[in-house]
């Protein structure tokens, strides 16, 4: 074994509990769509009821998880159940079997927790929909599938969840499947995502060609007997199923699009719970990945790069839930900047606080929908401070805790992020770039990263809430249903951080860098630490002030900027034409080369030599038959021939 | 000459003098004459079984009375059973006299033919190919009015004469090299290839691969096989080709099986030559009956493939199995084709494989006779056919010819096209159209026959195991 | 020269012959006698073969060659007159209807 | 003496299960002509005999032994050593059990057909003996005979009850098959004459034909013969354009019947006979099937994608589909080999599944154009459900079977080479593009109220066809170890029949290359190479 670095996980005796109600977790939710499933036929006057069952559902698995949860507070180290052999083949073999240990724990906690209010808060936006039982259903199948992907015992069970929550996300993008677009977008990233889960899938046959297993626990802990070019093979690989389902750059393509579905669906699946799993993975696996220098390297570039480009993108979107989107895309980047740092515990930190203040910030905008008789166009919004008044506090709080103004939850753990990229001391710190650690350019990106949320979440507080409405509908609030969970949510968008931050980071520290915990009582001793928080501090208040300056006080500088470098513009709300790249790179040519394959290779290369064999047979056999002319003086001399060639053949034979 | 040699050559008494008797059974009788016919023809097989139990050769060395003989008196007895059977309705309908002598003909014809396979003397065995086909070159012509008979009469006439003029100088040539005219004493005789001798196996190849028609000596049969009525037609591809096959066989084995090193490539090349050709044209054909014709071809072709694996390989018994299984799925098409032709007023214009146009639903009985004995023609298995194209390959792969089984093969998927477009015409294209169709109810007769020969064509693929030992002891008589 | 070998050649030349007239001739009747010269021919080998070999089986074959060639004759003039019949002529190349 | 193990139980279930749709076919024609509902209900109740007597058969089955069971035993050619000798292994017992269900399940939705009934459904029959004796066969030229049997009934099934171009594809199918199958033939009778020259008897017998010593050239050149037929009928890309012309015109229960189970006829050759048989030209020729089965995967998958009919598209999905089962047989390892058998039981019921789907849009609307089609969702809200199911078990969703029996091939593959196993996964990605992209256009989208406004749901019938199938779909997915561990013993002993036969023939070659029978025995004994209950 190489020097690798050791983690607490492996160190401390393991006590594990057997205990079958964890299966109770993700069974409540599915119980509940099977029940919905079943009811779709039922009356119409009934469907107000669909949302409450699938609340309830929901709400019990949250209960479940809460004491499933209070055995890992009271010190075992896990929770666990195997149900059955799921497949044995030879020497593999894999059980159906869920486990929850800190880091599943905090997981479940946040996609039951929010997946509740989140479902509580769709009773009110479906309201008037004809399909609601149709809605809950996926929503409680999502809810079973995310809790599978967290809870499983191996890599198998989480690709199941991998899978499943794909699926429901599918189906609930395209839940208003008779706009084309929303079907479209639905299989867009259904395939996109597939194209990341083909990576999982290769990355798990490598996993189990070296290990001989795909349990969590034990590809932790013999990751090391694995030769490095294959642990950076398998890690790049599943870290590219990472890539599809946490919209990372190249991948990311498909959530923008997925906004097509019903904003609860955006707020739980897109936002808090299904895109994460990607950071999820990769911090469950993370002994995997601390042994893969230069996949966290790949990581860290993607994850920056992905801030900064989804963040420049949603500078210039109109439509809110775009905004969102991209921001959600950026928020992710910086998870995974967090990852490539081997920071794994910030990663996770951040994916809880982003579940908060995203969630909220979604639903904030899906009751602007509602309110404004489901517009989305920022442009003709304005003003809704005042008849949504619970709204607009819940949304600027939530968009505090995002631009990272002090003190807020995406304060600490953006900071966290930032910091533990710039002290990162694995490969990246050892590339020099112009002079500087390869670190300290990706932090400076993260920076400016921080700079444009900041700005563009400001710029779509302002737009929305401020100055005069544009729109034509009069505005109103929501119902309680919805503005329950946005202020349950605002709260700890704002205070999570101060309260609990530093013991979540404890809590899941396992599967951290030993080296790279961060935390404020660690390092209130370091300068360079409050060095860095102040101007991330800076940062955050320059791009608020700005964006505040901007839209509130001169808008035209806004659209002259616009106007002055067309260009950009363009090129950034067109989302820096990645959709036109992909259809020039690849859907184009693999539609050209299907046509060819099926045209010349099928139909005119193999058909045509089949059916030209008959012809040919059949050809011949018409010459054959003209030669038989039914003239007796020219059958009479074939015999004679035939008999003299027969001989001459044979004699000569 | 003992009592059992006269009781020996009972059969052909039989047949005979109940031909002659024919000719003047229209003098004196009104009734039927069907019962007769078969009792002629049953009782001809029940006289030749006992020969099956007596190995000697009897009158003089001249006719072999074994297994041999035997298997092939059955299958030429059946064959000319199925032929009254299947006439006795329907010759009227082909133009054809319904007079006694078109019996007698055929009864001759079988006689002959049965002489042939019998035939210990080439004296005899000429005697008895110009027997059968003397009556035959009649036969083909007995529907007078209608061009296409005369002129398959004609042909077949002009070529026949030809070619049994080449066998005769053929034997002329085996009996220069050997002295002697007796089979037995020729095989004796036969140690080396001298040239005269194989001058004479090839022009004996000649004239048998006329009457079996081998490409390129079967230029006739297509024009024959359709200018003839179609029951002619079925009797020469079943017991003509069959008689022809057995004394070939016979001429081939015992007398030249010692130096068959030295003919086996001839037979060979001829055999996929036949196969090949026979295959190809049946390809391009619209006429059913013509169709047979090349298919009958092919099938010869394929029957060779036991000459050339003669010996321990099996190919006698293979080539055996074949002619059983060959008659019975040919008298089980033919017989289909003449019931169904019969049925028109103009059954030389209606000859078309497109007059068969959803018999399948009209005419179920007919075209699954039709069907079960294509596909048997074809080798699908178990039918009859299959068996014996599995012998043959069987003889073929242990005599080292694995590359002539698998042209043989090959041929079967060609073959299969066309025995397929048939089943297409009869079921695939929807209820009939055509505006005659033929008759309902075919009659006892005719619907006996064709069940016995499909149901022996399902019979012998299944139970062949059961049939073979008689085939092993019919070929070891003369071995 | 051996006179054996002199018949089997005068033979061998007749049948040869004959299957000349029976390619290049056109009436079905002189056809059919060109296929009796050559019968006639083999007739000739059989009977010097079997004085050569001192036996009468040839000769014996001779006869029945010389009835089946009789059978023949009259049966082929009959068939010969119903496409005469039929046709109006008994030049072979007038007789071709079946063919393919 | 055998290197192979038949428990000769005296049973006659095997037999009495191949013959027993001639029993509903004996009873067909007795059937009046126009009682159509009796002649359903009458060849119904003789494939539920046969599907009663397959779960006999499951339910006694050994699961803890390699040996092939219910062994029977009849003479047929026995001169020559071909006999109806019959026995079954986990392989071929699911085989069978899939072989008698979906022909129950066809025969209860053959309502659909009208005319010609009793002929339709005596095809069916005729199709099932043919199937079941191929499944049963351990004597090459009985397997033969069932081989050939089923093309005739599918040859009618295409040609009597097909589409517009029923008598061009029918004739490509039966030619293309019998292409393959006659050379096997050919093949087969010279094992059966090399037995016979190594032992002194001709034999057809599977274990018989595993003792042969063949020369690399001679076992080559054998096992070709057999690949091209078994890869004909798999159908292995470049020959499987039969396929969609046959699976676009056949009737539904015809498409049916033959993406369940004919396309698995060509894989189960393979391990039946081509793997005992054949063991190093498998071995060396396995890069081969592997890479035109990643071929065909990917292949298949992009021209599916550019179909425009529906029928054609699920087609050519079968290609890809088979092609992952090739992949998984050319591994030759446990996961790959039981993977693959796995996958054959699943598409058999997924794409069964979908070609019903495809039937009932055909019943309703007569066309199989996906652009007649669009946002059918809305009128057919249960039939979406189910469609959806089956898409998705086709695309291996975990949980649902279909996601088994991928996972494992890749596995297997993966071990065997994971370059091939690479460009494999890319089938995950297409496969969900063409099957989720299909439907999409025919289920989503805004609906055509004058075209398909008056689309009417499942009906009873149609339910209680897909219902099963639907349970299958999860059970397996969820519980595949029920038939995985059937399997196993079966799949131990095929790749047995590979490893140690290598250090066999190195043996051989060692020594006297044209080493006698005795000396080749005392190898056996010796090494005991084929390793099993000899």
């Amino acid at each position: 074994m190489n020097n690798l670095p050791t983690t607490s996980a492996v160190v401390e005796q393991a006590l594990e509990i057997e205990k079958m109600g964890i299966f109770a977790i993700p069974l409540l939710p599915l119980i509940g769509a099977i029940f919905l499933g079943a009811s779709l036929g039922q009356s119409k006057d009934r469907h107000w009821q669909s949302g409450w069952v699938a609340t309830i559902f929901s709400a019990g698995s949250f209960v479940a998880s809460l004491l499933i949860f209070s055995e890992l507070i009271e010190g075992a180290s896990s929770v666990r159940f195997t149900a059955w052999e799921w497949m044995s083949v030879g020497s593999f073999s894999v059980a159906f079997a869920l486990t929850m240990d800190n880091l599943s724990g905090v997981m479940t906690l946040v996609v039951t927790g929010v997946g509740s209010l989140i479902h509580l808060y769709a009773i009110g936006y479906m309201d008037h929909d004809d399909s609601r039982p149709r809605f809950f259903c996926y929503l409680n199948l999502f809810l079973f599938s995310m809790l599978l992907l967290v809870l499983g015992e191996n890599l198998l069970m989480m690709f199941i969840g991998w899978e499943g929550v794909g699926l429901c996300s599918y189906l609930l993008i395209g839940f208003w499947y008779k706009e084309m677009p929303n079907a479209n977008a639905g299989q867009k990233a259904f395939v996109v995502n597939r194209i990341g889960d083909a990576g999982l899938l290769l990355g798990i046959f490598i996993l189990f060609w070296q290990l001989g297993s795909l349990n969590f626990t034990d590809i932790q802990a013999n990751v090391g007997l694995m030769p490095p070019y294959l642990i950076e093979a398998a890690a790049i690989l599943l870290f590219i199923g990472a890539v599809g389902k946490s919209a990372q750059i190249p991948l990311f393509v498909w959530l923008p699009d997925a906004m097509a579905g019903p904003t609860p669906v955006s707020a739980l699946i897109h936002a808090a719970t299904m895109v994460t799993a990607g950071v999820y993975m990769v911090t469950r696996l993370s002994m995997l990945y601390l042994s893969a220098p230069n996949t966290l390297l790949v990581i860290s570039v993607i994850g920056t790069c992905t801030a900064f480009v989804a963040a420049t993108i949603a500078l210039v979107q109109n439509d809110i839930k775009k905004v969102l989107a991209y921001s959600t895309v950026s928020q992710l980047g910086y998870m995974f900047m967090a990852l490539g740092a081997g920071a794994f515990s910030n990663g996770i930190y951040h994916v809880v606080t982003h579940a908060f203040f995203k969630a909220c910030l979604f639903m904030g905008a899906g009751s602007v929908i509602v309110g404004c008789h489901h517009e989305q166009d920022m442009r003709k919004f304005g003003g809704l401070r005042k008849p949504m008044k619970w709204t607009f506090l819940t949304y600027a709080f939530a968009t505090y805790a995002i631009a990272g103004l002090p003190y807020g939850s995406g304060f600490f753990s953006k900071d966290s992020i930032l910091w533990s990229v710039y002290s990162n001391p694995g490969s990246a710190a050892g590339i020099d770039v112009a002079g500087m650690p390869l670190s300290h350019v990706l932090w400076g990106f993260g920076l400016l990263t921080a700079f444009l949320t900041a700005f563009y979440m400001t710029r779509s507080l302002v737009l929305t809430f401020f100055g005069e409405y544009r729109g034509h509908h009069e505005a109103h609030e929501s119902p309680w249903t919805m503005t329950l969970p946005l202020i349950i949510l605002a709260v700890p968008s704002l205070i999570f951080g101060i309260l609990f931050g530093e013991t979540l980071i404890q809590f899941i520290a396992p599967w951290g860098r030993a080296d790279m915990l961060v935390g404020h009582a660690k390092l209130a001793e370091n300068h360079t630490y409050h060095l860095l928080e102040l101007v991330s501090m800076g940062v955050a208040v320059l791009g608020v002030s700005l964006a505040a300056f901007v839209y509130l006080v001169k808008p035209q500088i806004a659209s002259q900027t616009a106007k002055s470098a067309p260009k950009l513009y363009a090129f950034l709300s067109d989302k820096w034409r990645i959709d036109e790249l992909y259809a020039a790179v690849i859907i184009r040519p693999l539609t050209g080369i299907s046509n060819i394959a099926f045209r010349i290779i099928d139909r005119l290369f193999i058909d045509g030599t089949v059916n030209g064999t008959g012809f040919f047979v059949a050809a011949n056999g018409e010459l054959a038959r003209r030669a038989h002319s039914g003239r007796i003086a020219g059958y009479m001399l074939f015999m004679v021939f035939g008999l003299i060639a027969s001989l001459l053949f044979w004699i000569l034979l | 000459m003992s009592e059992f040699t006269v009781f020996a050559a009972m059969p052909f008494i039989l047949l005979l003098s109940v031909g002659f008797g024919m000719l003047c059974w229209d003098l004196f009788f009104k009734c039927d004459r069907l019962v007769w016919l078969l009792a002629a023809v049953f009782g001809a097989w029940g006289f030749a079984i006992p020969q099956y139990f007596v190995a000697e050769t009897t009158m003089n060395d001249l006719v072999y009375l074994d297994g041999y003989s035997l298997f092939f008196y059955t299958l030429i007895l059946f064959g000319t059973a199925a032929t009254f059977v299947l006439n006795h309705r329907y010759l009227a309908k082909q133009n054809v006299r319904t007079s006694s002598d078109i019996d007698m003909l055929i009864l001759l014809a079988a006689c002959g033919g049965m002489v042939m396979v019998s035939a210990a003397n080439l004296i005899v065995l000429f005697i008895g190919f110009e027997l059968l086909s003397v009556s035959v070159y009649v036969l083909c012509g007995s529907a007078r009015k209608e061009r296409a008979s005369s002129e398959g009469a004609l042909k077949y006439f002009l070529f026949g004469a030809f070619s049994s003029a080449f066998l005769l100088y053929g034997m002329a040539m085996v009996y220069g090299a050997c002295g002697t005219l007796s089979i037995p004493e020729i095989a004796e005789s036969v140690t080396s290839a001298t040239p005269m001798l194989l001058l004479g196996i090839g022009l004996l190849v000649f004239g048998f691969g006329f009457k079996v028609s081998l490409v390129p000596f079967h230029v006739w049969s297509p024009d024959v096989y359709q200018g003839a009525p179609v029951s002619i037609t079925g009797f020469m591809a079943v017991v003509v080709k069959v008689a022809a096959f057995g004394s070939f066989l016979r001429v081939m084995s015992v007398c030249f099986g010692s130096i068959q090193a030295d003919w086996a490539a001839l037979l060979w090349t001829i055999s996929i030559i036949t196969m090949t050709v026979g295959n190809i044209v049946a390809l391009r054909q619209t006429s059913i009956k013509r169709m047979l014709a090349y298919s009958s071809i092919a099938h010869a072709g394929y029957a060779l493939i036991g000459f050339i694996s003669m010996g321990d390989a099996g190919g006698v018994e293979a080539t055996l199995f074949y002619m059983l299984s060959y008659s019975l799925m040919t008298v089980a098409s033919f017989g289909a084709v003449i019931v169904v032709t019969s049925g028109s007023e103009a059954q030389y214009e209606n000859d078309s494989i497109d007059s068969l146009h959803g018999l399948g639903w009209s005419h179920p009985f007919i075209s699954l006779v039709l069907t079960v004995s294509l596909f048997s023609l074809a080798g699908i298995p178990p039918l009859a056919g299959f068996v014996g194209k599995f012998y043959l390959f069987k003889s073929a792969v242990t005599a080292g010819y694995t590359g002539l089984a698998i042209i043989a093969a090959l041929n079967s998927v060609v073959s299969l096209y066309y025995y397929l477009r048939v089943v297409v015409v009869l079921y695939f294209k929807g209820e009939r159209t055509l505006d005659w169709a033929p008759e309902k109810s075919i009659g006892a007769g005719p619907t006996i026959a064709l069940a016995t020969a499909t149901v022996g064509t399902l019979a012998f693929g299944l139970f062949a195991e059961y049939c073979y030992p008689f085939i092993v002891v019919a070929v070891n008589g003369f071995s | 020269m051996s006179l054996t070998e002199a018949y089997l050649s005068l033979s061998a030349i007749m049948f040869g012959i004959g299957t000349l007239g029976v390619l290049l001739r056109k009436n079905t009747i002189v056809i059919f006698m060109c296929i009796e010269l050559m019968l006639n021919a083999v007739n000739l080998s059989f009977v010097t073969l079997s004085r050569e070999y001192g036996q009468v089986d040839g000769q014996v074959y001779v006869f029945f060659v010389m009835a089946v060639a009789a059978a023949e004759a009259s049966v082929g003039l009959a068939i010969i007159m119903t496409v005469f019949r039929n046709f109006y002529s008994i030049e072979t190349e007038d007789v071709h209807d079946l063919q393919g | 003496m055998s290197p192979i193990e038949l428990q000769m139980q005296g049973s006659y279930l095997l037999p009495l299960l191949v013959v027993s749709p001639f029993f509903g076919i004996a009873l067909l024609t007795l059937v009046p002509e126009k009682r159509d509902s009796l002649a359903r209900n009458v060849s119904l109740f003789s494939s539920l005999l046969s599907f009663a007597i397959s779960l006999v058969l499951l339910k006694q089955y050994d699961a803890t032994t390699s040996a092939f069971q219910f062994g029977f035993d009849a003479p047929w050619l026995d001169t020559f050593g071909a006999s109806f000798t019959f026995g079954i292994d986990g392989i071929s017992l699911w085989l069978i059990v899939l072989t008698t269900f979906l022909t129950t399940l066809v025969l209860f939705a053959s309502p659909s057909i009208h005319e010609k009934k009793r002929a339709y459904l005596s095809c069916l029959l005729l199709l099932e003996v043919g199937m079941l004796g191929t499944f049963v066969a351990l004597d090459g030229l009985s397997f033969y005979l069932f081989w050939e049997l089923m093309l005739v009934p599918m040859y009618f099934l295409i040609g009597i009850w097909g589409g517009s171009r029923k008598i061009y594809a029918a004739l490509k199918f039966v030619l293309y098959t019998a292409f393959g199958s006659l050379l096997m033939l050919v093949a087969m009778v010279y094992l059966a004459w090399t037995h016979n020259q190594q032992f002194g008897s001709y034999s057809f017998f599977l274990g018989d034909w595993m003792r042969l010593a063949l020369s690399d050239g001679q076992e080559l050149s054998l096992y070709a013969a057999f690949a091209l037929a078994f890869a004909i009928k798999i159908p292995l890309f470049p020959l499987h354009t039969w396929l969609p012309d046959a699976h676009v015109e056949a009737p539904t229960g015809g498409s049916v019947i033959l993406a369940g189970v004919l396309l698995k006829m060509g894989l189960y050759g393979l391990i039946r006979f081509g793997v005992p048989v054949f063991p190093n030209a498998v071995v060396e020729t396995a890069w081969v099937l592997g890479f035109l089965g990643v071929v065909g995967i990917v292949y298949g998958a992009l021209v599916a994608w550019v179909q425009t009919d529906i029928k054609k598209l699920v087609a050519y999905s079968s290609v890809s589909h088979l092609g992952f089962c090739v992949l998984g047989f050319a591994a030759m390892n446990l996961q790959g080999l039981q993977g693959s058998v796995l996958q054959m039981i699943n598409h058999g019921v997924s794409t069964a599944a979908l070609f019903f789907i495809v039937g009932v849009l055909y019943d309703r609307k007569h066309t199989r154009e996906i652009s007649n089609y669009g946002g059918v969702v809305s009128v057919m809200p249960k039939f979406a459900f189910v469609y959806l199911v089956f898409t998705l078990s086709s695309i291996g969703l975990p949980l649902t079977n279909g996601f088994v029996g991928e996972f494992l091939i890749l596995l297997g593959a993966f071990k065997f080479d994971w370059v091939l196993a690479a460009f494999a996964v890319s089938g995950v990605v297409l496969g969900a593009m063409y099957m989720l992209s299909l439907y999409r256009r025919v289920m989503f989208g805004p609906i055509d109220e004058d075209k398909n406004g008056d689309l009417s749901d499942l009906n009873l019938r149609e339910g209680i066809v897909f219902a099963p199938l639907l349970v299958l779909v999860f059970v397996i997915g969820l519980f595949p170890q029920t038939i995985l561990s059937d399997l196993e013993p079966a799949s131990k002993k095929t790749i047995e029949y590979i490893t140690p036969s290598k250090r066999a023939s190195a043996a051989v070659d060692k020594g006297d290359t044209t080493s006698s029978p005795e000396t080749l025995q005392t190898v056996d004994a010796k090494k005991n190479p084929r390793g099993l209950n000899s």
